[in-house]
């Protein structure tokens, strides 16, 4: 989106200034409001679909298939996006499925995903990005956080349950009830992690950038929320043209702002009954 | 392969409950994303889900694209991993995906007034979010309607059915069990006109039975197109009274 | 290199103006096919030569012993490949896929591996482990119209004309062995031909909008007048149909349809993509015409393949090995 | 204060929150799931009723086609929705406009619209559309590509306009001549992304725009902030650029691309007599640079902003005068933020529609 130099100069002096003035008048911690909707794909085991105000928009779906393992403990998940107008596996596509999955990787237990010693679940997390005017990272971890969350696993068949652990190995491979309603849910004992991006312009951070501010932005820095605390925090590039800088104070004052604002979204996506 | 009897029950009632001439569960909607798009809609048939954004007609980005005398269309079709029931992440290239991309490509160039812009572009993008069968389909008839939403001039509707011939019964409109159990054609027509835009059949049928199937196609297209008029409809009165211009 | 060879308009209105008077430039009816002619190699199994017209299209067979894949081990496999070289027409590029090159290697797929010509389950030599794999590789060598059913012509006639060498099985259990006769030993074996399918490409010619491009107007609205206003009967008067066009009718017509039939009376493959709207009725009596064509056709491979024999069978050696011989 | 809102839609269609109530007509109890009769809540319902019987084939002849035309909906007066394919007048009194085609003396709407009628013009208004350009229409652009002795300017239309080196104003007055040194120089007067409002001199057969900005109030916008609405809501009128009170000017493009910036003193208003006007127009209407802009002036702008995105929100048409009423009643939140609130915009525009005539 090429801003003529008069529309940013107007922009970044607004931005940069204290107090600083957003061309929509939000403060640097408000949101702009979503329409999200869970639940919404019948071939999967969870999915999503969040649209933002600017016509960003990003389907999730969630698949669970059965793999047998030779080592126990290690979790499988594996996440992938298509960026709709961006050759697939993009520097932008890059970011997003790295960022994610090892985010997931890190704070599931894998006994969550346990079905008998040899058999475990491999979790597919798939998204698509039908438009996007801001940055993408936001809105597909939202999207995700919300599918897993809708996210349900079959159960083991009653009658394979009656033996005890190791004897049902011998079974080969689970048969699972095909009751859909008796399935537990993924997300039971475990909350999902959220991947939150601000803009830095001078000495100020934004939360939920419009494409617009992003273009005149210092800087961008994630951060990864996971169980109420930052587990993982990293720079990112707002701006595809020249190389960005910013200072290192306002680092820590990103780090905070951005541990409110998942708190919030945490709490507002919760909310969302899931079907 | 499923067995005779649980395609088609003796007493004519199909895996779904449905009976031989009935459409499946058709919903759609359109102008859903009307921020990031010139046309938009949503179709929904039986479990099938497509959605069609329209950008144009616009500048062309490409020289190349540039025609002098029309309008140049672009289809792209994106097939979403969790479409199916098993997770499948499907090449760039895929021959299917390509040959779906042409044929919808062809087929509108022939049904919008393509003279009225010349050396304009049209972008098309379908995205396929659950398949059960009718995919073409679902996917013409999603087109139409982002077209209309978007204002492009076009003779008619372009709306697609298939019907499907299990030993000697006609099933219309086909989910994926009927469609790998029996042959089938997809037909899509120019409106309520007997005027057929696209044929497709992938599976050799005796000839004496094709008649019937198309038959079947042609009253399936129809019917398909009083649904989409009655939304169009339905859209326009809804928007003319809310807004007040 | 030329995108495509469109010809002048001057060329076009002429070929117009001559169908709306029903003439075709080469005098052919509108349903008659060009003169073909088939001839098979008489050195090799399995290489045919197929000249449709101007078109010619060499096809050639060809058999190796391999695994099966692993979700289907009672099966053979069996490969088409389509690739049309610059050989052909300028038009084509030898690396990217150009967009009529892949409409004719789907429909030739669907034709012939979809509908099941080749029995693959006879290619199954042990289950799981080896299997024949029968390749057709298709060379396109003159490009005037027509590739798509000069293409499946020479595949279908190469299938039938192909003989596989001989095996036994030798050993038992897991340690089996397969013995691979060469053809100066042993007889070779013809192939599973289950059926003979054969594609034709009708080109259809909306005479409004032609008469509209000779008077020079954009391109006339043809959509619904076939259906109001004058009677709705079969054949409406305003759209023509040619069978197997040449290279410059193909780039005038404004829509085309390929049927694939068999001489049992069954349509393997219907593919009309999207172009000129037609009139179902007009379809149809399409598909029984390239039912028509087909057994012609059919007949016509037939008679060549028993003129190869004979000439195979020079001095009948071939009748002294034949088995209900009395020893 | 850190708030998300959330609106929650059920499924693919319905978004209750956002986009325009787009598919709230769909009713909301739709049961999702595969419903065994054909579509439920359609007028048909159950089965097609085939008009033939189950032993004799649906034989291809004898079918009387449902073509629009069995459904002629007639004409009726007022607004009236068509669609495409559906006959519109079969009497050549009529003269066809926009949005049909005519084959023979029968003549169908191309465009799912509002069938209008003009002293014998009989046209059919798409409900969306991109703009059209009229001769005359105030507009503003973004330049896309630098020609030679031309601009390609985005308005937004169907195809770009151009902007010829002739139809600009050169700094040095009216009366200097174009010479080769302009066309080198192309890029110092408008280079790929600025923005600059232009009137649309003339329109060429396939719909394209030619532009000028031959008048002072024209040329290279600055000092403020750019955002886009749909066309078809903004209403035309006399004058496009217009004071609003607390310091802003509004330049409302019929193209739908809007510029608010701070209030300057246009050259015109300065006192100063037209001939010196000329030459007073030296290099700064090409400048790159904004004047400072105080705090309260951006948020003004900012507020005018989010008044003229709630009255594109709910689809109302856009003037000076709901403008300004709608600017007034956000007066109400403290923080222009609070305006993007869906049930905000609402409020407001409620008020504007009640306060405002017309």
């Amino acid at each position: 989106m090429p801003l003529s130099l008069t529309e940013e100069s107007y922009l970044s002096v607004s931005l940069s200034q204290r107090p600083p003035c957003r061309p929509d008048g939000r403060d640097q911690l408000q949101f702009r409001p979503i329409d999200a909707a869970a639940g919404i794909l019948p071939t999967t085991n969870g999915s999503a679909r969040i649209r933002l105000d600017d016509g960003g928009e990003c389907i999730v779906g969630v698949k669970a298939e059965v793999i047998a393992v030779s080592r126990p403990d290690d979790v499988h998940v594996e996440v992938d996006c298509d960026i709709v107008g961006l050759l697939p596996s993009s520097p932008l596509q890059n970011l997003l499925c790295s960022t994610l999955e090892t985010a997931i990787k890190n704070s599931l237990p894998s006994r969550l995903l346990r079905i008998t010693t040899k058999y475990r679940y491999k979790i597919f997390v798939d998204g698509i990005i039908l438009d996007h005017v801001s940055h993408p990272l936001t809105l597909f971890s939202m999207t995700t956080y919300l599918a897993l969350l809708d996210t349900r696993l079959p159960r083991l068949a009653p009658d394979s349950i009656g033996g005890n652990d190791n004897d049902k190995d011998e079974i080969g491979i689970p048969q699972f009830s095909s009751d859909w309603a008796d399935s537990d849910r993924l997300c039971m004992s475990w909350s999902p992690p959220l991947v939150q991006l601000a803009i830095i312009v001078g000495k100020n951070v934004f939360v939920d950038a419009t494409g617009e501010e992003a273009e005149v932005s210092d800087g961008g820095l994630l951060t990864v929320w996971h169980d109420g605390r930052v587990v993982g925090l990293r720079v990112v590039k707002t701006r595809d043209s020249s190389k960005q800088v910013f200072s290192i104070n306002s680092i820590s004052n990103a780090v905070e702002v951005l541990a409110s604002a998942s708190r919030d979204i945490e709490k507002a996506l919760k909310e969302i009954r899931t079907s | 392969m499923a067995s005779r009897i649980e395609i088609y029950s003796p007493e004519g009632l199909r895996i779904d409950g449905r009976r031989w001439n009935e459409v499946r569960h058709f919903r759609c909607a359109i102008n859903t994303h009307p921020v990031s798009s010139d046309g938009s809609s949503v179709i929904e048939q039986g479990n099938t889900k497509v959605i069609c954004n329209v950008i144009g007609p616009a500048e062309p980005t490409l020289r190349s694209r540039v025609i002098s005398d029309r309008v140049s269309i672009s289809v792209k079709l994106v097939v979403a991993p969790f479409s199916m029931i098993e997770r499948r992440k499907r090449p760039q290239n895929d021959s299917r995906i390509q040959e779906m991309c042409s044929s919808i490509q062809h087929m509108f160039e022939d049904a919008v007034i393509a003279h009225l812009f010349p050396r304009s572009q049209i972008d098309v993008n379908l995205y396929i979010v659950a398949q059960d069968g009718g995919v073409l389909q679902a996917c013409i008839n999603a087109t139409t309607l982002a077209l209309i939403d978007a204002g492009v001039p076009m003779y008619d509707y372009v709306c697609a059915c298939t019907a499907g011939m299990l030993d000697r019964e006609v099933l219309l409109d086909l989910n994926r069990i009927e469609e790998s159990a029996m042959p089938f054609l997809t037909m899509a027509t120019i409106g309520g006109t007997r005027k057929v835009s696209l044929l497709q059949l992938e599976m050799t049928v005796q000839f004496d039975r094709l008649e019937p199937m198309m038959a079947a196609a042609m009253s399936g297209c129809h019917h398909i197109r009083d649904l989409m008029d009655s939304e169009v409809r339905k859209h326009g009165k809804s928007r003319l009274e809310r807004g007040s211009f | 290199m030329p995108r495509d060879l469109t010809p002048s308009t001057i060329e076009n209105t002429f070929v117009l103006k001559a169908l709306t008077e029903r003439t075709r430039l080469d005098s052919r009816s509108f349903n008659q096919l060009r003169d073909l002619d088939i001839s098979f190699s008489s050195t090799d199994y399995g290489v045919v030569d197929v000249k449709l017209g101007r078109t010619r299209v060499i096809a050639r067979i060809s058999a190796e012993i391999t695994q099966p894949y692993a979700d289907r081990p009672y099966d053979g496999l069996f490969i088409i490949s389509t690739e049309i070289s610059p050989m052909a027409a300028p038009t084509f590029e030898a690396g990217r896929k150009s967009e009529d090159e892949l409409v004719i290697s789907r429909i030739i797929e669907k034709s012939i591996r979809r509908s099941g010509a080749l029995d693959t389950e006879a290619l199954c030599i042990i289950s799981g482990e080896k299997c024949w794999a029968i390749r057709a590789d298709v060379h396109f060598l003159d490009h005037d119209g027509g590739l798509m059913d000069a293409a499946c012509i020479a595949v279908s006639a190469g299938l039938l004309h192909f003989r596989r060498p001989d095996i036994t099985i030798v050993g038992v259990g897991s340690r089996r062995e397969v013995i691979l006769h060469p053809i100066t030993e042993r007889v070779p074996v013809p192939l599973a031909v289950l059926h003979v399918p054969i594609c034709v490409t009708f080109s259809f010619f909306d005479v409004r909008k032609a008469s509209a491009a000779i008077a020079g107007l954009p391109g006339k609205d043809n959509m619904k007048e076939a259906d109001d206003d004058d009677v709705e009967e079969e054949n409406d008067s305003s759209t023509t149909v040619l069978v197997d066009a040449t290279l410059q009718e193909e780039l005038l017509r404004h829509g085309y349809m390929s049927v694939t039939a068999n001489t049992n009376r069954e349509i393997c493959q219907i593919q009309k993509g999207g172009d000129m709207p037609v009139e179902v009725g007009k379809l149809l009596s399409c598909a029984e015409a390239a039912i028509m064509v087909a057994e012609k056709v059919t007949k016509l491979i037939n008679k060549r393949l028993k003129e190869d024999e004979a000439r195979r069978n020079v001095g009948n050696l071939l009748v002294e090995a034949r088995a209900e011989n009395d020893r | 204060m850190p708030t998300l809102t959330v609106h929650t839609s059920t499924d693919l269609f319905s978004s209750s929150g956002l986009s325009h109530q787009a598919a709230r007509s769909t009713n909301e109890e739709f049961d999702g799931e595969d419903v065994v009769m054909s579509d439920a809540d359609s007028a048909e319902g159950e089965a097609i009723e085939d008009d033939d019987d189950d032993e004799r084939l649906f034989s291809l002849d004898n079918n009387e086609n449902g073509d629009g035309d069995a459904r002629v909906t007639g004409l009726v007066k007022g607004r009236h929705i068509v669609t495409p394919g559906e006959l519109v007048t079969a009497d050549s009194m009529w003269m066809r406009g926009h949005g049909t085609y005519s084959v023979g003396v029968k003549s169908y709407s191309s465009v799912a619209g509002t069938l209008t009628r003009v002293n014998k013009l009989l046209s059919v208004a798409p409900l969306r559309g991109r703009y059209d350009p009229k001769i005359g229409d105030h507009v503003i652009g973004r330049i896309i590509d630098v020609g030679t002795r031309s601009w390609h300017v985005d308005i937004g239309a169907k195809q770009a306009a151009v902007l010829m080196l002739g139809s600009v104003n050169l700094p040095g007055g009216v009366q200097r001549r174009k010479s080769e040194s302009d066309e080198l120089q192309m890029r110092a007067f408008l280079k790929e992304g600025d923005l600059l409002n232009a009137e649309v001199q003339a329109v060429f057969t396939d719909g394209a725009a030619s532009l000028h900005t031959r008048s002072l109030n024209y040329g290279k916008l600055r000092n403020g902030y750019f955002f886009t609405i749909p066309s078809s809501l903004v209403i035309r009128s006399k004058y496009h650029t217009f004071e609003l009170p607390g310091g802003v000017d509004l330049v409302l493009g019929v193209n739908g691309y809007i510029w608010l910036r701070k209030h300057t003193q246009q050259l015109g208003e300065q006192g100063v007599s037209i001939t010196r006007l000329a030459e007073e127009a030296g290099w700064e209407i090409y400048s790159d640079e904004n004047e400072y802009i105080s705090v309260n002036t951006r948020e003004s702008i900012a507020r005018y902003a989010n008044a003229i995105k709630a009255l594109e929100y709910c689809e109302v048409g856009v003037n000076e005068a709901r403008i300004i009423a709608a600017y007034e009643a956000s007066k109400e939140y403290k923080s222009p933020g609070e305006m993007i609130e869906n049930y905000v915009k609402k409020r407001i525009v409620k008020y504007v529609l009640l306060t405002t005539k017309g």
